[in-house]
This record gives structure tokens, C-alpha cells and sequence, in this order.
């Protein structure tokens, strides 16, 4: 059953790594590094559920947590009117 | 790209293939290392740091039950880092407040403006406003659990160096103090080392674990780790602290 | 029981199914506002379904769960918002051009931002 | 799960060509960034719970902050 949900995830990490490596701005990769993120916080919960070992989780936690921070200081970057 | 960087690549590509040759499985030179589900823990470490166990007295572990193993920590790189290697832990930390220290020799002028001209954005100043506690409160759990569960006083204090990070990224008038921060980490730098020389009156040797281990598994076991580790872990996230603070405001 | 772990387990793939489209979302979207929409809105429903789905799977696990899915409800909007923000200040026009145009300085009424 | 674990890997090699090949700092940063994503992932699945939570904060939040302003010094000193 989680096999199916592995493959579902391949998928997925497949088409936004061409989207990141593709993406004509920064902004878009930007936007690729941020739902790849989300994508490997999904494969740490379940990957935790296949191993079954319930002290994992707590690395998807942390992933979950602070995995914005990157996107928040690039786009402050972006914004430009840097001092 | 030039021709010395291909080169360059061609070299690399074969050293790889050659390492890979010397580590796989079909030539047996006692360096195998195994494929990505097939390995056993026990082959990985060595196998008396699992067991607790140096002096080849090892008794059968159970969680949650055996009372008094050698370095009565459940995670086990716990007991590593912060028993069989505190020595070697005690000289990171201050690698870690010499590259502190150097950065705030170059860079630390308090009375200079944020590298950011102007605040962020509504949402974004009331999601952090929600969101430092919260961050600073998952910190605190990494580092009291950093015995039971992976994780510890690195990652806690980078967990809180992060969320004053996002404060300094939403809000450009937010300042630290620094004199607060300094005394922080010079009191857990001083505990750390009163509690190596309390070790090596009571048991004659540095950074010896001298109170009783408990059960192996709950809150308060392993004896002096989770003490240690919470000093590591204010030490860690003053330091890094300071670091993204001097960073950002020059 | 069984009832709750197949519940958790239609709840998983239901998820990355979503995160599948979510990700062929942002590669066939025309612009970078809509590769936004469809990388963020799809991929937080696909990620917030998976993770109570490993909860209801496992019932002993739920509460830690709920409190990943929650981090994940605060942070992901805050981040695809400045994305956008940043983005447009920074000059990217969008592809499609629409009506309504909220962020030209013009049409601005009250700073929001001052507010505290 | 081993053929997730390739693709990651290929993902890692090709975001570490990229940051050396990008003509754009920017660019470059949020490739290592990338990187030391993936890099946590497969730690998590090599069965090394500490090391992938110490790269995961570690990789995402400082040191692509630390990267960035020093991009924003490097800009004013160009500027000046």
C-alpha cells in the first residue's frame, strides 16, 4: 500500500526538481525549493510509517518548522531596498 | 566550460568509480559498506556504545525497565557525545565561541541599522509573532529530550538561534542584547567546566558521570547528560545568536 | 480499528495524489503567480491529508501528527504570501494580464503595514 | 525506497553542478540549499536520525541566511 504512495512521491519529486532546474527566474526556483520541501516533509512522515519507528517524527517536525525560513530570507532578499 | 574543467570533472568521476569499487560488496576487504535497507545497527557502530558497555560487561538492555546501565542514556549517540566524548565536546563548543568571538571582533558594531531597509509584511510580522514561541518552545523540547529522542543541544540552540533569526527578518528594529547573551554563555561555559572538575573530585577523573543513572527511558535518567546538555544547548543558541545578530546589523 | 486504518490509508494516497498534481501544477502553469497557486494551496492540502492519515493509521502517533500538520498550516502560507509579495516588487509581470490589479501603488488606501 | 533513494542522490549531484555552473550568486545559494535538503532526506533514510536533524536545521535556515547577507555586503561594497 505505501508502495503506491512511494511512487505517487517520485513522481512528484521528478516534476518540480525539472521545474527548479528549469525555472527561468530565481523566484521560481524559489517557489520549486518550497514545494519540494513540502513533498520531502510528506515522504519523512510516511517513510516513518514504513519503518515504523515513532522517534523519526520528530525530524518532520523540525522540517515542517522551519523549512520557511530560507524562502522568507530569499524573498526579503528579492524585495530589494536593501540599506 | 574550459578544457582544465573537464578534466577536473573526468578525474573526479574516476575516483569515484574507484571508491565505489573499493566499498561495494564483491571484493571482500573488510570496508563493505551495505545496501540502503540491509544494514544491521549493530555494524554500523561499535557494538559495545550500543550495549553501554566498554569494559565488556554487557547485560541485555531492556527500555523502559533496566535500572543503571553504564551511561544510562536511551539514544545512544547521546551517550557518545555526551559521556564516553565530552572532552571532545567541550573543545567544540569553544571552537564554536572563538568563530563567535572573532565575527564580534570584526563586525560588532551594536549601533548600526538592519541589512533590511524596511519591516516585512503584515502576515509575515503576525506569523512570526505566532510562531516564536512556538519555535522557541520546540528548542527547549529538542534539548530536554535530547537523551531520550534524536536531537540535543546543537540542534536545539540552532532551533532557537532560528526563531530570533525570523524575528530580526520581520521586524527591522529588533535588537539583542548583547550583554544578556554574554553573560548566558559564560555561565554555561563556567557549569560546564565546574561540573568536569565536581567529576573528577568525586570519581578522580574529568567529566565523570557522577550521579545515578535511573531507569534507562525516562525524563530524569542518565545522570549528568541531560545537565550537560542543557548547558550545551543555551551556550549553542547564545552564540549562534550573536552571530546572526552581529551578521545582520553591520 | 480496520475501519480507522483504511480511513488513514485512502487519506494518505488521496494526499500525494495532491501532491502530484500540485507538482505538474508548477511545471505546466503559464506564469510564476500561478505556479505559486498551484505549488502551495495544492501542496499544503496534499501535505495536511498524508500526515493525519499516518495518524489515523497508527492512533498512538495522532497527536504528534496534528502538531506537524499544524506547523505546516502556519508556515507554508507565510512563505508562498512573500514569495509573491517579493516577487512582484522585484518587476516580474504576470503572463495573463487581469482586470484588477490590488498591489499598484495607486490603488493602495491605508498602509496595512504600519499596524502592529 | 532504494529507487527513491537513487533519485535523491541524482537530484543532489545535479543541484551541486548547477550551484558551480549558475552565472547568478543568487541562484547558486538556493541550489545549496537544495542540496542540504536532500542531503537531510537521505540521511533520514540511511538511519541517521541525529545528523539528518542537525543538516535539516542547519541547511535550511543558516546558512542560507548567513549566504544571503553576505550577498547583500557584497552588493554594497559594489555599489560604493
Amino acid at each position: 500500500m505505501l508502495n503506491f504512495v512511494f511512487v505517487l512521491i517520485f513522481l512528484a519529486l521528478i516534476l518540480s526538481g525539472f521545474r527548479f532546474f528549469k525555472g527561468p527566474s530565481s523566484s521560481d526556483r524559489v517557489v520549486a525549493l518550497d514545494t519540494l520541501t513540502t513533498i520531502i516533509s510528506v515522504l519523512l512522515v510516511t517513510s516513518s510509517l514504513f519503518f515504523d519507528n515513532y522517534i523519526l517524527l520528530d525530524i518532520s517536525f523540525v522540517f515542517a518548522a522551519l523549512s520557511f525560513t530560507s524562502v522568507i530570507v530569499i524573498s526579503r532578499y528579492l524585495e530589494g531596498g536593501n540599506s | 566550460m574550459r578544457f582544465r574543467d573537464y578534466l577536473s570533472l573526468f578525474l573526479v568521476i574516476i575516483l569515484g568509480f574507484i571508491i565505489f569499487q573499493a566499498f561495494d560488496g564483491t571484493i571482500d576487504n573488510g570496508l563493505n559498506i551495505k545496501q540502503f535497507g540491509e544494514v544491521n545497527l549493530s555494524e554500523r557502530t561499535s557494538i559495545h556504545y550500543i550495549n553501554k558497555d566498554v569494559n565488556n560487561e554487557s547485560t541485555q538492555i531492556i527500555y523502559n525497565e533496566s535500572k543503571n546501565p553504564e551511561s544510562g542514556s536511551a539514544n545512544y549517540v547521546t551517550s557518545i557525545i555526551a559521556n564516553y566524548r565530552a572532552l571532545d565536546t567541550l573543545g567544540e563548543i569553544t571552537v564554536l565561541f572563538i568563530a563567535a568571538a572573532g565575527l564580534a571582533f570584526v563586525l560588532g558594531d551594536h549601533n548600526k541599522n538592519n541589512a533590511f531597509a524596511s519591516d516585512a509584511s503584515f502576515i509575515v510580522k503576525i506569523g512570526v509573532k505566532i510562531l516564536f514561541p512556538l519555535l522557541f518552545l520546540l528548542g527547549i523540547y529538542i534539548i530536554i529530550h535530547g537523551h531520550l529522542t534524536p536531537g540535543g543541544g546543537f540542534q536545539g540552540g540552532a532551533v532557537i538561534a532560528t526563531a530570533i533569526l525570523l524575528k530580526f527578518l520581520a521586524y527591522k528594529d529588533y535588537k539583542l542584547n548583547h550583554t544578556g547573551l554574554t553573560i548566558l554563555e559564560s555561565f554555561a561555559g563556567i557549569s560546564f567546566l565546574i561540573i568536569g572538575l565536581i567529576g573528577l573530585y568525586t570519581d578522580g577523573s574529568f567529566l565523570t558521570n557522577f550521579l545515578a543513572n535511573g531507569t534507562i527511558g525516562t525524563l530524569f535518567s542518565a545522570g549528568v547528560i541531560p545537565i550537560i546538555y542543557i548547558l550545551i544547548g543555551i551556550k549553542v543558541g547564545a552564540e549562534l545568536s550573536g552571530i546572526i545578530s552581529n551578521l545582520i546589523n553591520a | 480499528m480496520i475501519l480507522l486504518t483504511t480511513l488513514g490509508y485512502i487519506m494518505i494516497i488521496l494526499g500525494s495524489l495532491f501532491l502530484l498534481l500540485g507538482a505538474l501544477g508548477i511545471v505546466r502553469m503559464p506564469d510564476l503567480y500561478n505556479r505559486i497557486q498551484a505549488g502551495t494551496k495544492a501542496t499544503t492540502l496534499g501535505a495536511l491529508s498524508s500526515i493525519i492519515g499516518v495518524g489515523l493509521v497508527n492512533p498512538n502517533w495522532f497527536f504528534k501528527t496534528l502538531i506537524i500538520a499544524i506547523f505546516i498550516v502556519l508556515t507554508n502560507p507565510i512563505g508562498s504570501h512573500s514569495i509573491a509579495r517579493s516577487s512582484y516588487k522585484s518587476g516580474l509581470k504576470p503572463e495573463l494580464q487581469s482586470e484588477i490589479d490590488e498591489y499598484k501603488p495607486e490603488n493602495i488606501q491605508d498602509e496595512r503595514s504600519d499596524l502592529r | 525506497m532504494m529507487i527513491l533513494s537513487y533519485l535523491l542522490i541524482l537530484l543532489m549531484i545535479i543541484g551541486a553542478l548547477a550551484a558551480v555552473l549558475f552565472e547568478n550568486l543568487l541562484n547558486s545559494i538556493i541550489s545549496l540549499g537544495l542540496i542540504s535538503l536532500i542531503a537531510a532526506a537521505l540521511m533520514f533514510i540511511l538511519k541517521a536520525p541525529d545528523v539528518a536533524m542537525t543538516e535539516a536545521i542547519i541547511g535550511a535556515g543558516l546558512t542560507t541566511s548567513i549566504f544571503i547577507f553576505t550577498l547583500i555586503k557584497i552588493n554594497r561594497g559594489d555599489s560604493q
